[in-house]
């Protein structure tokens, strides 16, 4: 159905695979080794990596509890009061006066969790469907071809809906929490892994090592297990360095949608900037501060994760 | 050629049903009845029960799906809930606005970002490469109803040089032709509504371009840089030909093919972006219709949008495939 | 004079240098060979002349001359190992593939190699022209064979429209093109790889050069098509006085077709001779192992073939000593004792055990 | 027969200047003071006036619609009997009325020499042949989701259509017309009425309408609305202004002025309604003059607004937020722990920092506009030392409630549940309750607080007319799950208040049964505010009204700026 899309998914997926061809042991040393190098990667490996400190230390470097409403008294919403950065409160208040920046960095640990759950649940979601369906199509005949068939026409289907529009239903059903953020924005991943994890086995299983495992007669289980599918998850990791990227920003289109996270116990960027849009005139900085670290963290995950598949993807190697 | 499009058409009804039963499905399990939605708080529990019945949502799970199912093939996706109006007649209305608002963005992301792509690749490793990359990463980093606000806060109300809603200033006397609002007004002479409109389309499709013109950047640059370390381009130069026309036979030619491809699938995800941009400039379409009836939870609505939708993106894949064919004479013969 | 007068051509990318102080000439008329393995710095030698390979940006550091290709093999990948062919292989328009040209490669009295781009544009496909290994990727997929054809006929000749089509039409004829009326409006991949090399070659002649370089151009195509391609630049050469470089790794091409021959080794020739001379006399240790590597049909059918040693990767520098030593079978102390001289005159090498190969 | 009096609750119709209470402010209709300015007339004839609305109109056709943005169209162009003024009922297509003792009959008195906008002549038949209309719709027309308040006023409809579920009998009996007289019958009083005769949803239309109209039918419950409903130009009313064109597509509503109307004309000749639903999109656009008003400003809006200069007219306050204590759950059967719980709120925090200007903290179930308002109930003061004190005494110390709140809606009494869900329950913690966080979307909401699942909830109401039994009735008529409690004295003093035709007496049972409800503390009232309306600088804006019935023919454009 979406045969255009199939093929740009498999084309990464041939380029990296083919990589992997010339030699598998040392390709991730030897692009560990070229990644060191591209300014694109040391930049997203620096906002990543500090993200990830304050998102792993915050709450018990931040100042305050980031739910109390300490200063409650000293906002007034209606009347545009909100006061700024100040000694005592370095970003200031949010609208229930509570301390700005203690949310701001315990809302990381909250951020990084829904990214990472959100990506692993569709990670490992998709690849079960790709790996499922790669595998029945190569090594179960034709009633396998067939069911490789129905689960990629299924998941053609699930690509055609726009990733927030799934999200959405999957909120909707959930109703909202913290958790079904993670979920709906974890499920609305699947499809992507499933088909670029599906396209990857397939150019192994047609490798000439697999035709040769298979020509030895290895049993066809252990050729997926131990020789296609680990060969195969290059493009897929990528892709989740990618997803984490987008799986924070879905999340907060969902919550200014308002499916996100209500739970005031646990402040979170998305949550806090669609929080903000409302404050936007009167005080800009409460959605300025999650916004920038909703983008600054995006973007190191997506220069990571485009570093990582340029040095992976041999047509845009040999040029270096 | 023939035989493949039909082909291609069953394949996608069959897709189709499936999705129709997903949904369907999907709508039966959503938490709270849609007479919740329709009443208000005081109503009385007879009420309700009343609402719930009249509805048939007593009725058993097949009927309503055999029912369901043949409004649907009738393009009757049932009543919006807000609005009490047949979906199919509000997303029609509201189609030429968001048609407009996309052909909008796609042409700022397709003008300014193919030539940026191109630069970049030529240019590549210097500043001018660095500096389209990372903004093009950039621009898929902002989170887009953010990005809308901000471009409305800083050029509708600081500067104030352009509107921050609607699509025409409230109470304009304009001809409705096609419904495309600045096509209308050029093709009816009214050049003071085009011009009014153009007006009212700049932030928007700037806004809702974002994402598409950064994903274009980094396709044409991929792409280019590909095309240009192929041997026919060597050959090209080797002819001493003037740059313009290797880099408009040659070059873009070809590297036009995976650029095509990745603008048909964009269109589709344009009407994502949509929802979060209308809404913001209250731009009328099917966008805000969406974004409202998501705020209100119309489901019924979401639903026919959904379905719209996929119908749309698959018609759009189909239509790329087909286009791929007479961009590519290799894939034309090998249909 | 010669037509075509090379003049110590260097070209480094970066840090590696892949043509290190090559000379020779071409005479009108004439058919030069320019031997070597891959990466012997032959096809970039080639592009250099035509200006085909990206402006450096000028020469930063002088790093030992081999850095790149004195890299273990086994790190990974051989494409990172041998980098300068790579660049030259895909054009060349990389990052840090920019070529730094020295040297001088006077065309008709002129230095090609100070000629100002566009200058080189107004020459190139019209005064030198060039046909390349690959006939499938050196031409456009999406254009018609009938335009690329034209196109060049438009720039060089000023023909346009009908009259463009029509000398296309007889170019295609030329080569040996049938019903080449219906051979215009075809796409590159409706014809067969002979045919596409015809093209190459139509376009290549179509402003009637005066030097034609010829890139492998047979290598790419099956053994029988090998013979009429061979047999048709032979052919265009002679009844148009065109002066030929033929770029080949084939000695059997050489024989077939050149006057003289240069055999390249690791960026520098090492041997240059007419060809008869060559084949009766070879004289350097490498020349003498390439022709040794060719299966004959004229020896007993057990007598083993004589492969080289190693790669081409296994190499000194020059100015160490001779490149080839780490494979030469005669090698002997003064190999490894610094730069060994190009010596004779019509019959040149570069070995100092010359004598005792002999 | 008792005259039908419109002074009945102190004021006139003069815009209500002195209030019946002894405060020295009026909740419901603060007296509008300063200069009136001198109207540009050249601007008003030749350029429109546009109004942001939240939300589009769903249907021409009054009877059929139960939301605030059709309301507001509507009542631009067509005309109830009777009228409100603030919360007053005054004259409106009825000039007076009068009521038998028992309240089941209803004679209005019609002006003379009003025309609807095709012509017609307005007099008692064409009054009478709207009720009987409404009456004796038939399938979907009976469906709550189209006649809400039509079924919820008489009960139902002459023949009750078994698909829709409606059960109870209508107590409609009929109406006579006499001249410009109509009587309507009624088999049993309740006490919506006058009040319900002053709702849009009852709007008078043209004899010649309602025939046009006849032949469309809505078949079922989920039928679209019949075509007339959203097209301009079937349905003729009497209001100041006539329909001139309806855009869904644009979401423009363009109204033109009627000038055959009876009473003072439209200042303006054109007026806009343009729905934008997000409500920064609405206050940017009154900034860069894309409109020249709107409604539902959110409260930080209206603050800065009225700092740059624009008018945010206070509205008097019609509705009442709510946290319900219910009684199911065991804790919070026991009245001293809802007694402490509710010292423990700080709902004057809620007021002072969230609600709009004009908001208030509750002290009762109804707003201080209402007939029936009681100055004597008990009041529950912030006291958070006593608070905690109480629960110890109770023996409640580690009390943990479940505390639920909507998630996707604002509502014009709670304009933002979850800050005030913060709020109250940062004050509950303060008191030593742990609360457990249940964010509930607004289709479950309903549902879940109905059958009691939620020990805490947050939820309100907004009045449609002058009747206590509006808030408490639905309420506290009888034992429910949603409150969970049983006290006979709270029901039997609602249900006197309620069937009581007299005004007088009618006022001072409902000041009982409040006194009686806050005695019984089934949930604290946490505050009364008005949803925002603001005005561009150089317009004169209408009157506003707590029941949010702006009448538009009072707007125009002023010389000022």
């Amino acid at each position: 159905m979406t045969i255009a899309k199939i093929e740009k998914l498999d084309r990464l997926v041939e380029a990296t695979a083919s990589a992997r061809d010339a030699r598998t042991g040392s390709l991730w040393r030897q692009s560990i080794r070229r990644m060191r190098r591209s300014p694109m990667a040391i930049t997203g490996a620096v906002i990543v990596g500090l993200f990830v400190v304050v998102a792993v230390v915050g709450p018990w470097v931040a100042p305050y509890d980031p739910t109390a409403q300490t200063w409650g008294r000293e906002v007034f919403l209606n009347q545009n009061i909100f006061p700024g950065p100040r000694a005592e409160n370095w970003f200031g208040l949010d609208h229930l006066g509570r301390d700005m920046f203690s949310r701001m960095i315990v809302g990381a640990r909250q951020t990084l969790l829904v990214g990472v759950v959100a990506t692993f649940i569709g990670f490992i979601a998709g690849a079960f469907i790709g790996g499922v369906a790669a595998a029945a199509g190569t090594f179960g005949g034709r009633w396998g071809e067939r069911c490789e068939a129905v689960i990629m026409r299924a998941v053609d289907v699930a690509l055609a809906i726009p990733m927030l529009l799934l999200a959405l239903s999957v909120a909707a059903l959930l109703g909202p929490s913290l958790r079904t953020v993670m979920i709906a924005v974890g499920v609305a991943q699947i499809p992507i892994f499933a088909r670029l994890l599906r396209g990857s086995m397939l150019a192994q299983a047609h490798s000439d090592y697999v035709l040769a495992a298979i020509a030895i007669g290895v049993p066809k289980g252990r050729i997926v297990v131990s020789h296609i599918l680990p060969n195969s998850l290059g493009p897929v990791i990528v892709q989740a360095t990618l997803v984490l990227a987008t799986a924070i920003i879905e999340a907060a289109a969902l919550s200014y949608l308002g499916l996100g996270n209500p739970d005031p116990g646990s402040p979170e960027w998305g949550t806090m900037l669609a929080d903000a849009q409302r404050f936007l005139s009167g005080a800009p900085q409460l959605a300025i501060y999650p916004a920038v670290g909703i983008i600054v963290t995006a973007l190191g995950f997506t220069l990571l994760g485009e570093a990582m598949r340029e040095s992976l993807d041999p047509r845009l190697r040999r040029q270096e | 050629m023939l035989r493949y499009t039909v082909k291609r058409l069953l394949q996608l009804s069959v897709a189709l049903l499936g999705l129709s039963l997903l949904l369907f499905a999907w709508f039966k399990a959503l938490p709270g009845g849609p007479e919740n939605r329709l009443l208000p708080e005081n109503a009385t529990d007879q009420q309700r029960e009343a609402l719930r019945a009249a509805l048939g949502l007593d009725e058993p799970v097949w009927t309503q799906y055999g029912e369901f199912l043949s409004r649907i093939v009738r393009l009757d996706f049932g009543s919006s809930l807000s609005s009490g109006r047949p979906i199919a007649t509000e997303l029609a209305e509201r189609l030429p606005a968001t048609v407009e608002l996309s052909l909008a963005a796609m042409l700022i992301a397709v003008g300014l970002g193919i030539p940026l792509g191109y630069l970049a690749a030529k240019r590549r490793g210097s500043w001018i490469d660095f500096g389209t990359v990372s903004g093009s990463l950039l621009g898929t980093c902002i989170p887009i109803f953010f990005l809308a606000a901000m471009l409305k806060v800083v050029f509708a109300q600081e500067l104030g040089w352009l509107p921050t809603t609607f699509r025409l200033t409230a109470g304009a006397d304009f001809t409705e032709v096609t419904g495309l609002r600045v096509f209308d007004g050029l093709i009816t002479g009214e050049f003071g509504i085009a011009w009014d409109a153009v007006q009212h389309l700049i932030l928007p499709a700037l806004a809702l371009s974002s994402i598409p013109l950064a994903v274009i950047v980094r396709i044409t640059r991929a792409s280019v840089l590909d095309v240009v370390g192929e041997d026919y381009v060597r050959t090209a130069d080797a002819k001493g030909l003037k740059p313009s026309t290797v880099r408009g036979r040659h070059v873009m030619r070809n590297a036009m093919l995976p650029i095509a491809t990745i603008i048909g699938l964009l269109l589709g995800s344009l009407f994502a972006g949509a929802v979060l941009t209308e809404s913001v400039f209250a731009f009328g379409g099917i966008g805000s219709f969406v974004y409202q009836a998501t705020t209100e939870r119309d489901y019924p609505a979401l639903m026919g949008f959904i379905l719209v939708i996929a119908v749309f993106y698959v018609v759009i894949n189909l239509l790329v495939d087909l286009s791929y064919g007479l961009l590519d004479p290799r894939v034309r013969v090998r249909k | 004079m010669a037509l075509l007068e090379v003049e110590d051509l260097r070209v480094a990318f970066g840090a590696s240098t892949a043509v290190d102080g090559v000379s020779f000439s071409v005479d009108e008329g004439k058919v030069v060979g320019l031997v070597g393995e891959s990466g012997c710095g032959k096809s970039v030698t080639s592009l250099a002349i035509m200006g085909l390979l990206p402006k450096g940006r000028g020469r930063r550091t002088r790093e030992p001359v081999q850095a790149a290709a004195a890299e273990p093999v086994d790190s990974g990948l051989k494409v990172a190992a041998s980098a300068p062919q790579a660049v030259a292989a895909s054009g060349g328009r990389g990052r840090r593939g920019g070529a730094d040209v020295q040297g001088r490669a006077a065309f008709d009295g002129t230095d090609l190699l100070s000629l100002s781009p566009a200058a080189m544009r107004r020459r190139r496909g019209k005064d030198l022209a060039m046909v390349f290994q690959d006939p499938l990727s050196s031409l456009n997929p999406v254009v018609p064979i009938g335009r690329q054809i034209t196109e060049v006929l438009e720039r060089h000749r000023g023909l346009k429209g009908d009259k463009a089509s029509k000398e296309a039409a007889s170019l295609l004829d030329r080569v040996g093109i049938p019903d080449p009326l219906r051979r215009l409006k075809e796409y590159p991949h409706q014809l067969s790889g002979g045919m596409r090399q015809r093209v190459l070659i139509a376009i290549a002649v179509a402003c009637a050069p005066r030097l034609l370089i010829a890139d492998e151009p047979t290598t790419a195509l099956d053994v029988t098509i090998q013979a009429q391609i061979l047999e048709l630049l032979k052919d265009l050469v002679e009844t148009e006085g065109t002066a030929l470089l033929m770029i080949t790794h084939d000695l059997g091409v050489v024989a077939g077709i050149c006057d003289e021959v240069n055999v390249l080794y690791s960026g520098r020739v090492v041997e240059s001779a007419p060809v008869r001379e060559l084949f009766r006399k070879p004289t350097h240790p490498y020349t003498v192992g390439l022709l040794g590597s060719i299966p004959r049909l004229d020896l007993p059918i057990h007598e083993p073939l004589t492969p080289i040693r190693g790669s081409i990767a296994d190499v000194i520098r020059w100015r160490d000593g001779c490149a080839f030593a780490p494979r030469c079978d005669k090698v002997a102390a003064p190999c490894v004792d610094g730069e060994p001289a190009l010596v004779g005159a019509v019959h040149a090498h570069r070995c100092v055990m010359a004598e005792e190969v002999a | 027969m008792a005259l039908g009096l419109f002074t009945a609750c102190g004021s006139d119709g003069d815009g209500g200047g002195d209030a019946d209470t002894a405060e020295d402010f009026d909740f419901s209709c603060p007296e509008r003071t300063g200069e009136v300015p001198e109207a540009d007339t050249a601007k008003n004839e030749s350029q429109p006036f546009v109004f942001g609305t939240p939300g589009d109109p769903t249907s021409l056709d009054p009877i059929l619609a139960s939301d605030g943005e059709t309301f507001r169209v509507n009542r631009q162009v067509f005309d109830t009997l009777l009228d409100a003024d603030c919360t007053d009922t005054v004259p409106g297509l009825a000039e007076s009325y009068e009521q038998n003792e028992e309240g089941t009959e209803w004679t209005f008195h019609l002006r003379e020499g009003v025309t609807f906008h095709d012509g017609q002549a307005l007099d008692g038949a064409a009054v009478c042949k709207n009720f009987d209309r409404w009456a004796n719709f038939k399938a979907g027309y009976q469906s709550p989701n189209f006649t809400y308040y039509y079924s919820a006023i008489f009960g139902g409809f002459a023949e009750n259509d078994p698909a829709m579920g409606i059960e109870t009998e209508s107590i409609y009996k009929g109406c006579t017309a006499d001249g410009l007289d109509a009587t309507i019958s009624l088999s049993k009083y309740t006490s919506s009425f006058p009040g319900a005769f002053t709702l849009e949803s009852l709007s008078i239309i043209s004899p010649a309408s309602i025939d046009a109209v006849a032949d469309a039918a809505i078949p079922t419950a989920d039928s679209p609305l019949p075509e007339y409903t959203q097209t301009v130009g079937t349905l003729a009313g009497t209001g100041p202004y006539k329909l001139e064109s309806w855009d869904h597509s644009s979401q423009e509503v363009v109204l033109t002025r009627n000038d055959d109307y009876f009473g003072e004309p439209a200042k303006v000749k054109t007026v806009i309604f343009k729905t934008i639903s997000d409500e920064t999109a609405r206050r940017q656009a009154l900034e860069a003059g894309d409109i020249d008003g709107y409604d539902l400003a959110a409260p930080a809006d209206a603050q800065a607004l009225t700092e740059a200069g624009y008018q945010v007219p206070v509205r008097g306050v019609f509705n009442l937020l709510y946290l319900t204590y219910t009684q199911s759950h065991a804790p919070l059967e026991d009245h001293a722990v809802r007694e402490a719980l509710s010292y423990a709120i700080d709902r004057q925090r809620i007021v002072n920092s969230v609600l709009p200007a004009g908001g208030m903290v509750a002290t009762q179930f109804i707003p201080p506009s209402l007939d029936g308002y009681s100055d004597d109930v008990v009041t529950y003061d912030y006291d958070p030392e006593k608070a905690k004190q109480m629960l110890a005494d109770a023996g409640a110390e580690d009390l943990t409630l479940t505390f639920c709140y909507p998630t996707d809606v604002t509502r014009p009494y709670m304009p933002a549940p979850k800050d005030i869900f913060d709020m109250i329950s940062s004050d509950l913690q303060a008191a030593g309750v742990t609360v457990e966080a249940k964010p509930i979307t607004w289709v479950d909401y309903i549902p879940t607080t109905r059958s009691g699942d939620c020990p805490l909830y947050l939820l309100g109401w907004t009045g449609d007319f002058n009747d206590p039994y509006n808030f408490l009735g639905t309420w506290f008529a009888t034992e429910s799950t949603e409150w969970g409690f049983d006290n006979p004295e709270v029901f039997d003093a609602i249900a006197a208040a309620n069937t009581e035709p007299d005004q007088a007496t009618r006022v001072e049972l409902w000041k009982t049964a409040n006194e009686a409800v806050m005695e019984e503390l089934p949930g604290l009232p946490i505050s009364s505010s008005p949803p925002s309306i603001a005005f561009a600088p150089d317009v004169y804006p209408p009157d506003v009204s707590p029941l949010t019935r702006e009448n538009f023919a009072q707007v125009y454009f002023t010389t000022g700026s």
